[in-house]
């Protein structure tokens, strides 16, 4: 191991350790960052919702956005999966039906980004899952 | 009053031993405890020959070592039981009924706190508080910790061990 | 050598301070605690556990017993005026009713905790805590309660009762900061602690040299000496015994203190008239025997020192003294592969005992057996040397009793009640006779610089003008001087304090001592200061005194040089020869055993 | 390096782990093996969660889940339902104690809504046998920040404006403390950091140490150049082999990154840490009896002044602080002392850690800011207490303090308040009690306590706290008189007055708050012959109803000292004066006629 030889040192192997405990950070108070609910029960992951939800984390943060992507069970609406919730700080959560890839791209460019409304947000009579 | 009778004859490789142990020390009498701690880790107790030899290694008086050794609950100087048993009298495991714990484990054992039965196998001691207090009372048996222990189920505790 | 702490000690007691005492203004010296500055004022606060031993540069002030607590305002709880130093713009209050108050409870507690024997105690009238407790109106005591008890310990000098123990750690201190011996540690804690031996062992099973120390600082009857006076009146009541008495040196100048007469006041006469009264056939002294130790102990420096002059690599040096048993018992239990370097001629009180069963016992026709001896001593080892089997002739003791200055005092008061108005008597002859010399081994450095006056003599062939070596007396606990033996300078080291001898000791086995002899007495200020004398509660200011005593009766011998003493002449011509004779080997003088603990090799 | 969706955070603290939360950590990584998930999940055993009544815990984030009472069989539930599936396991989820309803994460529950975490901030965060873990939560950091941005007087001005107490007990300005051991001028100084957590049903510093060693080293570093210390000594309880175990890991790991040592940050500062074992004895918590300790000697404290930042270990000026206070250290230095005094009360900043006991439903750890009141502790925390008793008394400040009743509910708690009421922070231990506890017994059982622990150097604490101890009995046998309780009282004045060290002086603090809070029960014990709680076996009275007794002699052969008498089929008697209260007759009655009063 070299050894830390000044504050510069430190700061940027803290940088570099950050995503070890990322998550955890970002748990701590998830009510500061946008959280991203996405269902992942069976008919979810049958119809790709793993695949949404990898592609959600991993540009999150390659785009540098603080946001916490959680898996919940079935959201109740089987009829629309993949589908996702998303919560703005501060903002009611809205969730959206038939998510792919490149829906989930569009969500995290115009929604996430800039809190600019698109298609496919599903009516909000659920109940979610805490 | 202490009662000590217990005697030992030392062998050769003991005295080496605490010889050896008090050299990793330096034999600097301020680490007096640390060493004594480290002897007792390794003889499970410290008797009066023991800590004659410790006192010649360290340069301090027999006298002022065994002032130390009774003056720290830590250190013995009986041998403890195969099984050393620990009740916790902290606060938290008193209010939770430690003591009858510990009466039931004197009656069961037909010994007293600091004793060790007759064949050796179980030693009876309190300590106070391993920070548990959520499983209180706590009984410590060797390194293993027993939560929530009811004065019923301390002949079944014990029963573990025959 | 000089002790530090104690000019520091003086150094930061240069400034004053504006400090308030019970309302009124005063001043005193920075760094002194409360207790000091009030007594400056004329305010004496009680004390228990505190003890100054200014000369030895050592307190025992451990602020344990809490007596000497007051009130200092602004301070929420009592502080102790024994370690509490004073600040600027103090105010100490020692009389308001919650001072009293405490003191009294905190008295109370002690007591409640201590057996209530006071009247067949041996210490009381001397006990300090009963003083307290009288002085301070205690009548009561709310909170009786279990007391503590420990195993009694039965040596044959010293007898620990440790029931009695209050604490005060006096003894403690004494053993291993002053005596540097190591027995006594505080061992337990809370309620069952106590001070003891290592495994709470007896005394004779631990390194503990008897000095008596401990019990000379004891406030309360914890620690006491074996008391041998009944069976003293029990040997003078039996017609078939010849009871003789010899006193040592020291004696003569302390047993006044007992019968209320100044530190330092030479009852020699009246002692020798109450012994005498109180019915011991014969009444000798111990200087006699002081004297044949010089001529023994002398004859060995010099040979060793001729030795040593002409080469001889396996020779001795430098010579020990061994007439404090305390010290003996030192050197065997701490120093024992050094046991044959100090001299191996007996001390004056078993050369005393040697020569009354073999030689005075034929001149006065009484048979071994009949003839019991007994010493009278200013200390308590003298009654483990003298049950030492080596100084036993089939199990027959050579001195059959040592009593101590203070029982002394009982057996007086027993049988005569005082020695006030006595007229003085002389010592009884043949082994009665003494010289300056001898009665200087009293006092620290006395015995060597009794040695220099014969060895002088006998060593240059020349008189001595001067027979007072001024630079071999004081009171500093390590002290060195050089004699000049015709052109041959001679190095003398003196220690008393057995802490002091440990230093010299070190010093010669790492071959860093240049002394050719030293002398050592186990108890501050030579045997004047010794476990068995009166209680002088480390006042100095008595030892002092006691110590010109010995020097005033050395002036008033008309002679002072021990080789001159015509009783000891006649008993070499006589009975012994010439000294370290054979017959002076078998009677005079001794070996040394290893005590230490052999478990540990 | 894969990113994981999921930690899975076990607590491994002694409590959890005395609940064999290392073998969950085993279970759970097989099942992520055979189910192909170890890129995606990760377990990591983390410090204490402080929620202990409810351990082994489990925490999964990023969804905050929390299972408690876990069971190494739970794992593969766990990891099929949860991480696959997204849906948490309902069975193991936190019952809220009022609601009697499961709370679905950490955020919901009412024991941690409360807190404020500072001390424990990291703790049942971080794994606290890798470094790089807390480096990633700015461990050292602020060590890094004082080295090259502060001067120690700075430093020693930053903690003295964010207003921080010693957590040990005392409650004496940290500031101030380290400004007197900067001012020492000596070649060799040192940091001692109190880890012998003493008081009974305390266990702050151990949870700080096992969960978060970094933030203490990292500390004491900081005192270290504060006040012109190159060296550290931990004196820390035997018993805590697992504090032991991460302290010489992570003092090994820091030392490995040049984060401790010599040059520390290429900055010359350098600075080493020990550890010192204590043997079991609860005065050395007293900072001289610690450093009498660490010296090799038999640990009794001896008078201040000359105080350990002019003469302490081997006479040198040395600085000696409690873990949790060191553990703040840090946080102020980064966030700041004015946010750091933003928290809690005008002269008592910050939080405080209480370890929560007794008969309260929440058992744990728990860091509040000062200012909290008692009933937010006890009925939001601590979820109330067990069993729907009623509550009785709060026992804080472990045997140097007193009881805290009803009539302090709502006092807001900081050092000076609790002193205020007769008690005092102490090292934080609260333990609840209920009506079934007789406080005279809870009393005797501190001075017993304290007897046992009393080093014996001063008489008013060896003998004094004895003869408490005696009163105290006499009076729980039924013995005691009106004048016993006028003794306990003056006596109690006495010691406090008298004795030595803190110890002693606070050693009848229990029997002065109970006097004032409860002066009635201890009235009925002595004058009534009663104990309300029950408790007092001496004080219990066996009595037959001749009306229900059918004299079937049932009792009269169970009783050990023939105290019953009566003949067949008639009403029997219990002859008082005989009876042993061994309660054997009460048992062997099958009409319900014996009661007890």
């Amino acid at each position: 191991m070299e050894k830390i030889k000044n504050l510069a040192d430190l700061r940027k192997m803290k940088d570099n350790l950050q995503n070890k405990i990322d998550l955890r950070e970002k748990s701590d108070s998830p009510e500061a960052i946008v959280q991203i609910k996405v269902g992942m029960a069976t008919s979810g992951i049958a119809s790709g919702a793993k695949e949404v939800m990898n592609y959600m984390i991993e540009e999150l943060d390659k785009r540098n956005i603080k946001g916490l992507v959680l898996q919940v069970g079935d959201m109740g609406y089987c009829y629309a999966e993949p589908t996702i919730e998303v919560t703005r700080p501060g903002e009611s959560p809205v969730v959206f039906g038939y998510v792919d890839i490149a829906k989930a791209n569009e969500i995290i460019e115009k929604y996430i980004k800039n809190g600019e409304l698109l298609d496919g947000i599903l009516p909000a009579n659920y109940e979610s899952i805490k | 009053m202490t009662e000590i009778k217990v005697k030992v004859k030392l062998k050769e490789q003991d005295i080496k031993a605490i010889k050896e142990i008090c050299a990793t020390f330096d034999n600097e009498p301020g680490n007096l405890i640390n060493c004594l701690q480290k002897i007792q880790e390794h003889f499970g107790y410290l008797p009066a020959e023991v800590q004659e030899v410790v006192a010649a290694n360290m340069g301090v008086s027999v006298a002022k070592v065994y002032g130390v050794v009774t003056f720290y609950s830590f250190f013995t100087m009986k041998p403890k039981g195969q099984h050393p048993i620990s009740c916790c009298t902290g606060t938290a495991c008193y209010v939770r009924g430690a003591e009858k714990v510990l009466e039931e484990f004197k009656k069961e054992l037909k010994i007293a706190v600091g004793e060790t039965t007759e064949d050796g196998k179980f030693s009876l001691s309190c300590l106070r508080c391993v920070g548990a207090c959520g499983l209180a009372p706590v009984v410590m048996i060797g390194d293993k910790t027993y939560g929530r222990v009811a004065p019923e189920k301390v002949a079944e505790i014990i029963a573990e061990f025959n | 050598m000089k002790n530090v702490s104690l000019t520091q000690f003086q150094l930061n007691k240069m400034a004053l301070i504006d400090i308030k005492i019970n309302g009124k203004e005063v001043k005193a010296e920075a760094g002194s605690t409360i207790l000091e500055a009030a007594h400056t004022v004329g305010i004496e606060i009680p004390t228990l556990c505190y003890m100054n031993l200014h000369d030895v540069g050592i307190k025992n002030n451990p602020g344990g017993c809490r007596v000497c607590v007051v009130e200092v305002v602004g301070r929420k709880n009592l502080a102790p005026a024994c370690v509490t130093e004073i600040m600027p713009g103090m105010e100490i209050k020692t009389n308001t009713i919650k001072v009293i108050n405490a003191r009294k409870t905190v008295l109370e507690l002690i007591l409640s905790d201590h057996p209530f024997d006071c009247l067949i105690c041996a210490k009381n009238g001397k006990c300090q805590l009963q003083k307290l407790a009288q002085d301070c109106g205690v009548r009561e005591i709310h909170f009786p309660g279990e007391q503590s008890t420990y195993k009694p310990d039965f040596s044959p000098s010293i007898i620990r009762n440790m029931d009695k123990c209050i604490m005060c750690r006096r003894c403690e201190t004494m053993c291993n900061k002053v005596q540097t011996c190591g027995v006594l540690s505080g061992i337990n804690r809370g309620f069952t602690a106590v001070v003891a031996p290592a495994f709470e062992q007896d005394l004779v099973d631990s390194p503990c040299t008897f000095c008596g120390q401990c019990l000379a600082v004891c406030p309360v009857g914890a620690l006491t000496e074996v008391d041998n006076t009944p069976k003293v009146i029990r040997a003078l009541a039996d017609p078939t015994k010849t009871v003789i008495v010899q006193t040592a040196p020291a004696v003569r100048v302390a047993l006044g203190e007992e019968f209320g007469l100044p530190a330092g006041t030479r009852v020699t006469g009246k002692m020798v008239a109450a012994l005498r009264s109180i019915g011991f056939d014969k009444v000798y002294d111990t200087d006699f025997a002081a004297d044949l130790t010089i001529m023994e102990e002398g004859t060995e420096l010099l040979d060793r020192l001729t030795k040593f002059l002409n080469g001889d690599k396996n020779v001795k040096l430098p010579l020990l003294t061994s007439c404090c048993p305390g010290w003996v018992n030192f050197f065997e239990h701490q120093f024992p592969d050094m046991r044959d370097i100090p001299s191996s001629a007996k001390s004056p009180q078993q050369m005393f005992g040697a020569i009354a069963k073999t030689y005075m016992a034929d001149k006065l026709g009484v048979k071994r057996e009949d003839l019991v001896v007994v010493s009278v001593m200013p200390c308590v080892a003298k009654k483990f040397e003298s049950q030492r089997e080596e100084f036993k002739v089939n199990g027959n003791p050579d001195v059959d009793y040592s009593i101590s200055t203070r029982e002394l005092a009982l057996l007086i008061k027993q049988t005569i009640g005082d020695i006030k108005d006595l007229q003085d008597e002389d010592f009884d002859r043949l082994m009665g006779e003494s010289t300056g010399a001898a009665v200087i081994f009293g006092n620290t450095g006395g015995v060597i610089e009794a040695a220099c006056r014969t060895a002088y003599e006998i060593f240059t062939g020349k008189t001595l003008e001067k027979v007072e070596f001024e630079q071999l007396r004081g009171f500093e606990g390590v002290r060195a001087g050089k004699i000049d033996f015709n052109g041959l300078e001679i190095n003398i080291g003196i220690a008393h304090g057995l802490g002091n001898a440990r230093k010299l000791l070190e010093d010669i086995r790492e071959g860093k001592s240049h002394f050719h002899a030293i002398e050592v007495m186990a108890c501050p200020g030579g045997c004047i200061g010794g476990g068995g004398q009166p209680l002088h509660h480390g006042d100095s200011s008595i030892l002092k005194a006691r110590a010109a005593a010995i020097y005033e009766e050395d002036e008033s011998k008309t002679i002072r040089k021990s080789h001159e003493n015509k009783e000891v002449q006649q008993l070499y011509a006589e009975f012994l020869g010439k000294p370290m004779s054979e017959k002076a080997h078998h009677l005079l003088h001794t070996e040394y055993f290893d005590r230490k603990k052999k478990t540990i090799e | 390096m894969a990113s994981y969706k999921m930690h899975l955070l076990v607590c491994g603290g002694t409590g959890c782990k005395s609940s064999d939360s290392m073998l969950i950590v085993d279970k759970l990584n097989e099942e992520l093996k055979s189910h192909n998930l170890v890129d995606e999940a990760k377990v990591v055993m983390t410090g204490c969660f402080g929620f202990c009544e409810q351990g082994p815990i489990i925490k999964v984030i990023p969804d905050n889940t929390f299972y408690t009472k876990v069971k190494p069989e739970d794992a593969k539930e766990i990891i099929e339902e949860h991480v696959i599936k997204g849906r948490s396991v309902k069975r193991l989820l936190y019952v809220d104690p009022k609601e009697h309803a499961r709370v679905s994460d950490s955020k919901h529950m009412g024991f941690y809504k409360k807190q404020i975490r500072i001390a424990l901030r990291n703790c049942g965060f971080l794994d606290p046998e890798n470094i790089e873990e807390s480096i990633a939560r700015e461990a050292y950091g602020a060590l890094g920040k004082v080295l090259s941005e502060y001067t120690p007087q700075q430093t020693i001005d930053k903690i003295k404006k964010s207003g921080l107490r010693g957590r040990g007990g005392g409650g004496f300005p940290t500031g101030l403390k380290w400004e007197l051991a900067a001012k020492s001028v000596a070649e060799q100084k040192y940091v001692i950091c109190n880890a012998d957590e003493g008081d009974p049903g305390a266990f702050m510093d151990r949870s700080v140490l096992e969960g978060d060693p970094h933030s203490v080293l990292e500390a004491m570093a900081i005192c270290g150049y504060s006040i012109g210390a190159s060296k550290g000594l931990i004196y820390i309880r035997a018993e805590y082999p697992l504090a032991i175990k991460r302290l010489k890991i992570a003092i090994a790991q820091a030392m490995e990154y040049g984060l401790l040592g010599k040059d520390i940050m290429g900055t010359g500062f350098d600075f080493e840490i020990e550890l010192r074992y204590g043997a079991g004895a609860f005065v050395c918590g007293e900072e001289t009896a610690l450093i009498h300790s660490m010296e090799g000697e038999r640990g009794e404290p001896t008078f201040k002044p000359p105080f350990p930042a002019v003469s302490g270990y081997l006479k040198k000026p040395s600085n000696v602080n409690n873990v949790e206070t060191f553990a703040c250290v840090p946080v102020i230095i980064l966030k700041g002392e004015e946010w750091f005094s933003s928290i809690g009360t005008e002269k008592s900043k910050g939080t405080k850690v209480f370890a929560l006991a007794g008969k309260i439903n929440n058992v744990g750890l728990i860091e509040v800011p000062m200012g909290i009141t008692l009933r937010e502790i006890i009925y939001e925390i601590g979820g109330g207490i067990k069993n729907g008793k009623k509550f009785k008394a709060v026992q804080t400040g472990g045997p140097s303090g007193g009881c805290l009743t009803e009539k302090h509910l709502e006092t807001p708690i900081d050092y000076d308040n609790l002193i205020a009421a007769g008690s005092m922070m102490g090292s934080g231990g609260m333990i609840v009690m209920d009506e079934d506890d007789c406080m005279v017994q809870i009393a005797k059982f501190f001075l017993e306590f304290t007897v046992e622990e009393s080093c014996g150097k001063c008489s008013p604490c060896r003998i004094g706290n004895k003869r408490l101890h005696e009163i105290l009995t006499k009076i729980t046998e039924g013995k005691g008189t009106m004048e016993d309780l006028e003794l306990l009282k003056s006596l109690s004045n006495v010691i406090k007055d008298t004795a030595l060290c803190g110890l002693g002086q606070t050693s009848p603090n229990p029997v002065l708050s109970t006097l004032n809070n409860f002066w009635d029960e201890y009235l009925e014990h002595v004058v009534e012959g009663k104990c309300r709680a029950g408790q007092c076996t001496a004080l219990k009275k066996y009595i037959i109803d001749p009306e229900k007794c059918i004299g079937c002699t049932a009792c009269a052969r169970a009783c050990p000292v023939n105290a019953i008498e009566g003949d067949k089929k008639m009403p029997h008697e219990i002859k008082q004066e005989l009876c042993i209260k061994c309660g054997s007759c009460y048992e062997k009655c099958k009409f319900n006629a014996i009661s007890i009063k």
